[in-house]
């Protein structure tokens, strides 16, 4: 709730670093991360990393989900602040307590979801804040040059008075950009920026930050996909589990070996055994040509028993069709059948919860559980809704109910308390016997470790395999790589709102991530 | 702690407005009382009135016509009508007795009227319209309140002539204000019933229907004085019924519980009469002395428990008048001005059977003056 | 309500069962002890019972409310409602004085229909309750005085009076219906499934939906129950006061201001039957408190202002 | 694609000449003109004149005024529902303070205008710091206003001074005061919507309150600020109402429903209400809109209650218009 003129950029300390000699060894250098960790709760989302960027050299930042990556943005940008570390600005020591902090010292930020105003005009949302006026009065003239100005400083020609809705979403991002350096920023973090963005516009976005590092800014780069990075970036940082573990000029590295820098661990620590599913095990489930506005020729298909990956970086349209197989919002053309019956109902998740499907939303929060509820009444809630409103499913007295909560690993005594006092884990539990509880046959999981710390994550694939060997049929669409490959007896890689690639179990990663971030597409 | 600092603005606020609430209680504005027209209307209560006898409605209490051929005008006449609105009983029984009466004026070719749902703001806009539209030969006003609707009237004026009727307004610019006796004869008969019928004295709780209406401001203050006159009377309360019987009713019930004991309850309209009674009846206390309007439920009520009781009345059929009194105009006759007396009759154990009408609903006024016309009793909603 | 409180071990069974323990009911006993202290005749069997006869419209209307509260919206409508229902009943059995029971039956048919359009036009239109009940307030109170002609009119008879008036064996039949009304709404809210459901609309609509639930059928119901305790509230004020075009004025606002004393979360997600049927009571009660201690009437507006700021505040301070 | 990007920009710019324009400006003038035959036709109070426009005008400006300050506080993505009772507190403040003494005036207004403002701040007080939702803010801070403003005046309190009505009955060049009132009110608005700095960040809060805050915008400062001129203005319109009415009583303002229909009137006048979007001019029109209804309703004599009817039915539809779209839940 603080407002933005209270943080200010913490000067004493500022006085400090400059008469520590240590700090001064410039070299174009101009933000200098030291020894930075930030712990959430159980979760060490930080360790000691150091992280620095020069002049004119656009730096990437790579790592899977949840390595850090946007934890360190947040410390660099004054979102967070840090546990320990200290951060130096052209060799001044700061401490960030507001990003109006860190915009001062020229440090700007373009986060995924556009931070604009989609009803006022370009030069509204580039003023945003530091409106220009002249004896009292806004001076719109003044800031429809000055921002003409910035935009063709970026070779952008954007009419400054049209309202943002009518611009193309690479235009707004643009104006997005315009608007984060107007003011003389030093330092330029674009969170990945590609993902919303189609191939061509992704050029002009590299453009723009071709145009920008010749004018000397520092850019910090992140992105998943190989071909941006190689292309694009001089310097390559990655970060895994909280730590820097690889800082090199991308001239001095191969994707392959990037790659493995990102993902190097041993995988059998966490992920149990493969199933044992034969090819001729009955199909559950298969879609045809499945569409919707987001998805387009979508065919995949599950057999018995098994769990098949889905995998696609942010706008793959993963999340999508993960709703689609949970009828919220359904396939609107294609066929979706599944064993016994043809013609699979998906229109709503109630139909497709009578059809023996289970859903774990990517949200769990949002999407997953009511907190304020207790633990049985949020498990209990898709059963209960099958079994009719007037009637009354008890949780206490039926043993089958007590049963599935510990097969998942709750304490059934303590089913009466809130969802909201558990562990990520053991509410991602509540989330999954959910479905144990209506006895769904097939379980579409989205994310389902997401923001859960790494004991809990081994909990719960264990978790996932053993339903798997008692002949629940699985689709794991997620994000982390790793999990993807861990976990899945076949994998999905999506693109561009379809499946474009299938790789057996235990497939390379570098390929999957290369098929996936479309490194051969965006080439020449 | 965040709680405090949401609470105290809110304590401060409240505080201040309730200190402020204790300051002002004080203040009651008699700018209603006026002796001289206080002892005029005790008089007349007891003149005789001029016109055709059993025809209150063509009656004056006084001889003060007014030339009007000023206004004089060939027909077919069109009668503008801006109502303060339906909202009480003997707003509806007028209104009918009023539609009844226009059908005996062929020469009133139109009629027009608006509503203004009780609301001065509206009836001002009304007003204006009706007379901007220029088709009013004559213009019939029943005034929401007094002080918000002079100015409009006072415009009014300027442009046609004007009748005022039901409730009055702060000018004598209107050709004629056509009213009973008054409002200070209505207080004065009910409130000296009630003192000589407390002897030893008591708690009187008075019942309102609404403020800033100088009709009603005149019965309260003229009451007012003569309780005040009695050192032996305890006026425990006078509130603001709207004339609903809800309202009215709980306001009983909240008194009963807070002083146990009420001895009369003193009534500027009958509309809520019953319903107040229902309040000592529930409770399972004696019925108190009461004092009423000609309203029937009140009066078979009166009847049935044998009460100490009075009702002074404001006839109905002046709604009748309003509209004769605008074909007077409109020809050129002379009409009592710049205020008309009428009769107004006072119902007394003697001669409550008269106006005791079986056949006629709850909440039908004895005095509409409509025995004798078209559709009586159906169109007032009774049996024959 | 469930915190766990750090305290010894030792006393842990005894805290937990006094902090589990509704607020509300410590309040009520609290106004009521007042009450007979300020004025001991409250101490008798028949005024205690005209106290609660007194309260039973509102402990109804509350009832009522605490589902769309509950729910996470608000039924402003249930004032109006109230009005038009008393006004429409007394020129139906004006004219035919013996049709009560069949009137009775066309007013709940009424209050179903009432309370489903509300629930539509806020899950289909998208309407915020309150926004979309205040403006079902102005259009019942329209058609109500359109019917009456802008008066009260018509009659109702005592045989349809006597549900708000009479009593059997010095019992209130209104008392009668209370129980009876709050029986059902307690096994509704907290022995069905769709009790449970309309908990979890509350808490969280997408993650409802997303667990097969129909939001807006659960939603339409809460409406409907709201507005069918207009209609029972109705009956037992026009059996009170008779005809009346005010009988409905406010107690929308009382309604919700009892539901929030009984603990009832506005916003959705939270709330008991008993407690808050103990907040209506409690509500009524301090009303009658402040009228013994001689407070004007319209104070009462003020200190319902207070209470459901201050909740709302309250439970905004505590997460 | 830059090239595009250049092409529609031109279009756009085009465009937004019209897109200043609300489109409900042609609602209304369709209206006045269809109003026109109906008048003529079945016009009880006889034809469509300038005068009869110049009426509908004169019963809009109250409303108008409040509708401007809830223009304000739903920009922000805000709402206020204490404005009636405002109203009323300032319609009684100003007649009991004047007591029919001109002089009395230059005290009066000055008093009520400062009270209407504090308690519009402290509506704006209790939804920042107090996370209060400003639904319920509001609408408890009016049960408080409203109680305790009738315990101390069960009637009409004191009286304004003939100079006072002026205001609202007098006229400058045959053109009654009330609508330079308006005008002024209008206009001034506008002006610090379009040509402050506040007003801009005013569009920001309401548009997207994080991507203001992170654009350094003290977002709670300027929710508080709108609740204090929805405040202010609710109380200018007070004052007029007393000016018109000669006398301030504690019901005026909840009989007009000011709340309500300075609502209805903003989201019909196309001002969204999760906020960012919309303006003043919008907001006048939507009044306009209300006050020929009336007129016309009037005019041909359609019964008062069902206006009532009809009336809260337009509110429900006003605000469904726009938010049947939205894919978030609502309650």
């Amino acid at each position: 709730m603080a407002g933005g003129g209270e943080a200010e950029v913490n000067q004493t300390s500022g006085l400090n670093g400059s008469d520590n000699p240590a700090e001064c060894n410039a070299g174009g250098t101009i933000v200098q991360l030291n020894k930075i960790s930030k712990r959430y709760g159980p979760v060490m989302a930080l360790e000691n990393v150091d992280f620095s960027c020069r002049k004119g050299e656009v730096h990437a930042l790579v790592g899977e989900n949840g390595a850090g990556k946007s934890t360190l943005v947040k410390v660099l940008v004054g979102a967070v602040m840090a546990d320990a570390g200290e951060c130096t600005v052209n060799s001044r020591k700061v401490v960030f307590r507001h990003p109006a902090d860190a915009q001062k010292m020229g440090i700007a930020i373009v986060h995924q979801e556009l931070n604009l105003l989609p009803d006022r005009t370009v030069a509204e949302n580039i003023f945003m804040g530091r409106e220009l006026t002249r004896n009292g009065m806004l001076d719109r003239r003044g800031m429809s040059n000055k921002s003409k100005a910035v935009l063709e400083r970026l070779n952008l020609t954007i009419d400054p008075d049209t309202s943002l809705r009518d611009l193309s979403v690479a235009g707004q991002q643009m104006v997005e950009i315009a608007k984060a350096i107007a003011f003389d920023a030093q330092v330029l973090v674009l969170d990945e920026p590609t993902a919303t963005l189609a191939a061509d516009d992704s050029q002009t976005l590299f453009d723009l930050v071709r145009t920008l590092r010749e004018r000397g800014l520092a850019i910090v780069y992140i992105s998943h996909r190989m071909s941006e990075i190689f292309d694009l970036c001089d310097h390559v940082t990655v970060l895994k589990d909280g730590a820097s573990v690889l800082s090199k000029a991308t001239s001095e590295i191969s994707p392959e070996q990037l790659v493995k820098a990102m993902i190097g661990r041993d995988l059998e620590k966490y992920y149990p055994p493969y199933g044992q599913v034969s090819d001729d095990a009955p199909v559950v489930l298969r879609v045809a040509n499945g569409a919707n506005n987001v998805l387009h020729g979508i065919n995949m298909h599950l057999r018995k028993g098994e769990i098949a990956g889905v995998f696609g970086l942010k706008g793959s349209g993963r999340s999508e069709l993960a709703y689609a197989l949970w009828g919220s919002p359904g396939f609107t053309s294609g066929t979706v059948e599944t064993v016994g019956k043809l013609a699979l109902d998906l229109c709503t998740p109630r139909s497709a919860m009578a059809d023996a499907v289970g859903f774990v939303p990517e949200s769990r929060k949002d999407e997953g559980l009511a907190l304020s509820l207790s633990i049985a009444d949020n498990a209990m809630l898709p059963r209960r809704t099958l079994d009719g409103a007037m009637r009354h499913t008890s949780d206490a007295n039926s043993q089958d109910v007590l049963s599935v909560f510990k097969s998942v690993g709750l304490d059934p005594a303590d089913r009466n308390g809130e969802v909201a006092n558990l562990s990520g884990g053991n509410q991602q539990k509540v989330v999954l016997s959910k479905w144990l509880l209506t006895g769904a046959e097939i379980l579409v999981l989205a994310e389902p470790t997401r923001g859960v710390d790494v004991s809990a994550k081994a909990a719960i694939y264990t978790l996932l395999r053993q339903l798997a060997d008692k002949g629940k049929s699985i689709i794991l669409l997620s994000s982390e790589l790793p999990e993807i490959v861990g976990m899945s007896d076949r994998i999905y890689v999506m693109r561009g709102g379809t499946i474009t690639k299938e790789f057996a179990r235990g497939a390379d990663e570098a390929a999957i991530l290369m098929e996936a971030g479309g490194s051969t597409s965006a080439k020449g | 702690m965040l709680f405090e600092r949401i609470a105290r603005p809110l304590m401060v606020a409240l505080v201040a407005g309730g200190s402020f609430a204790a300051t002002v209680q004080a203040q009651d504005n008699n700018e209603f009382f006026d002796q001289a027209e206080y002892d005029r209307q005790i008089q007349l209560l007891d003149a005789k009135p001029m016109g055709p006898e059993g025809k209150p409605w063509l009656q004056s209490m006084m001889d003060n016509y007014r030339d009007t051929s000023q206004y004089k005008k060939e027909g077919p006449w069109v009668v503008c009508f801006s109502q303060a609105g339906i909202f009480n009983p003997w707003q509806v029984v007028g209104n009918q007795t009023m539609k009844e009466e226009l059908k005996l004026h062929p020469k009133i070719a139109e009629f027009i009227m608006t509503d203004a749902e009780g609301k001065d703001d509206k009836q001002i806009a009304d007003i204006n319209d009706l007379v901007a539209s220029d088709r009013c030969d004559v213009l019939l006003v029943t005034p929401n309140t007094t002080a918000a609707l002079t100015p409009a009237v006072e415009r009014a004026c300027e442009k046609l002539p004007v009748i005022v009727f039901s409730r009055g307004v702060a000018t004598e610019c209107p050709v004629s204000y056509i009213t009973p006796i008054g409002g200070y004869a209505f207080g004065a008969q009910a409130a000296r019933f009630v003192s000589e019928n407390l002897p030893e004295g008591g708690n009187v709780l008075a019942l309102r229907i609404s403020p800033g209406v100088d009709v009603l401001e005149t019965r309260w203050s003229a009451a007012e004085r003569i309780f005040s006159e009695n050192d032996k009377i305890k006026v425990i309360g006078a509130e603001f019924t709207n004339d609903d019987r809800a309202i009215a009713k709980s306001i009983v019930e909240d008194y009963l519980q807070r002083f146990g004991k009420i001895d009369a309850v003193w009534m500027d309209a009958g509309a809520t009469s019953a319903a107040a009674i229902e309040a000592f009846e529930d409770i399972g206390v004696d019925i108190p002395i009461f004092t009423g309007e000609d309203q029937q439920d009140f009066l078979a009520k009166w009847k049935e428990e044998g009460l100490t009781a009075i009702a002074p009345t404001y006839p109905t059929f002046q709604w009748r008048t309003a509209i004769i009194a605008a074909e007077m105009i409109l020809s050129g006759e002379p009409v009592p001005g710049p205020i008309w007396y009428l009769p107004q009759p006072t119902i007394t154990n003697e001669n409550l059977d008269k106006y005791l009408q079986a056949n006629m609903p709850p909440q039908h006024y004895a005095l509409c003056g409509c025995e004798e016309m078209e559709g009586y009793p159906e169109n007032w909603g009774g049996t024959k | 309500m469930s915190k766990q409180p750090q305290t010894s071990s030792l006393l842990t069974p005894v805290w937990s069962r006094l902090s589990r323990m509704e607020p509300i009911y410590i309040i009520l006993a609290a106004i009521v002890l007042a009450i007979v202290l300020s004025n001991p005749i409250y101490a008798d069997y028949g005024p205690m019972m005209q106290l609660l006869r007194r309260a039973s419209p509102l402990i109804v209307l509350a009832v009522g409310q605490l589902f769309v509260i509950v729910s996470g919206g608000f039924d402003l409508s249930v004032g109006s409602l109230i009005t038009f229902i008393v006004l429409l009943s007394a020129l139906v059995l004006n004219t035919h004085p013996e049709q009560v029971y069949a009137c009775i039956a066309l007013c709940l048919a009424i209050g179903i229909a009432a309370g489903s359009l509300n629930g539509l036009v806020v899950s289909l239109l998208k309407v915020p309750s309150i926004i979309a009940t205040l403006g079902m307030l102005l259009a019942y109170r329209g058609a109500g005085l359109y019917l009456s002609g802008g008066s009260a009119r018509g009659n109702l008879p005592d045989t349809f009076r006597a549900f708000g008036r009479e009593t059997v064996y010095g019992f209130p039949i209104a008392l009668i219906v209370v129980i009876v009304f709050g029986v059902f709404a307690a096994w509704i809210l907290h022995g069905t499934n769709y009790g449970r459901q309309l908990f979890a609309v509350g808490t969280n609509p997408r993650a409802a939906r997303l667990s097969g639930v129909n939001v807006t059928m659960v939603r339409v119901v809460a409406f409907m129950f709201s507005a069918v305790s207009a209609v029972v509230a109705a009956i037992l004020l026009g059996g009170f006061s008779g005809v009346s075009t005010a009988v409905g004025n406010g107690y929308e606002l009382q309604a919700i201001s009892a539901a929030v004393l009984g603990g009832a979360v506005l916003l959705g997600g939270r709330g008991s039957v008993p407690a808050v049927i103990a907040g209506a009571i409690a509500l009524h009660a301090l009303f009658t408190l402040l009228n013994i201690w001689g407070f004007p009437k319209p104070m009462r507006d003020a200190v319902q202002g207070i209470i459901i700021i201050s909740a709302v505040a309250y439970s905004a301070w505590r997460r | 694609m830059q090239k595009v990007e250049h092409g529609t920009a031109m279009m756009m710019s085009l465009r937004k000449q019209w897109r200043d324009i609300p489109p409900v400006l042609w609602v209304l003038l369709v209206m006045a003109i269809a109003s026109y035959p109906l008048t003529e036709a079945f016009g009880r109070t006889g034809g469509f004149s300038l005068q009869f426009l110049a009426n509908v005008v004169e019963r809009s400006v109250t409303l108008a005024i409040v509708a401007v300050g809830q223009t304000f506080v739903i920009l922000v993505g805000s709402i206020d529902l204490s404005v009636a009772f405002v109203i009323s507190l300032a319609a009684v403040m100003a007649s009991y303070f004047m007591q029919g003494n001109a002089t009395m005036i230059l005290i009066a207004v000055p008093a009520v205008l400062l009270m209407g403002a504090g308690i519009g701040w402290i509506n704006g007080f209790l939804v920042t710091r107090g996370r209060v939702n400003p639904l319920i803010a509001t609408l408890g801070m009016g049960l408080i206003i409203q109680g305790i403003l009738s315990t101390s005046f069960q009637n009409f309190a004191g009286s304004v001074p003939q100079s006072y009505q002026i205001i609202a009955y007098g006229s400058l060049f045959g053109i009654p005061n009330s609508f330079f009132l308006l005008l002024a009110v209008a206009f001034g608005a506008a002006f610090v919507l379009r040509k402050t700095r506040f007003g801009a960040h005013i569009y920001a809060v309401g548009g997207n309150s994080e991507a203001a805050r992170l654009s350094g915008i003290n977002t709670d400062r300027i929710m508080r600020r709108a609740h204090l001129i929805a405040g202010l203005l609710a109380a200018l319109a007070g004052l007029f109402l007393t000016s018109r009415l000669g006398s301030g009583a504690p019901w005026v303002g909840p009989d007009g429903i000011y709340d309500l229909e300075s609502i209805a009137a903003v989201v019909i006048g196309g001002t969204i209400l999760a906020g960012g979007r919309g303006g003043v001019f919008g907001t006048i029109i939507g009044v306009l809109i209300f006050g020929l209804i009336d007129s016309l309703f009037n005019q041909l004599g359609i019964d008062p209650y069902l206006k009532q009817v009809l009336r809260g039915l337009i509110i429900i539809f006003a605000v469904a218009a726009y938010s049947m779209r939205s894919k978030d839940e609502v309650a």
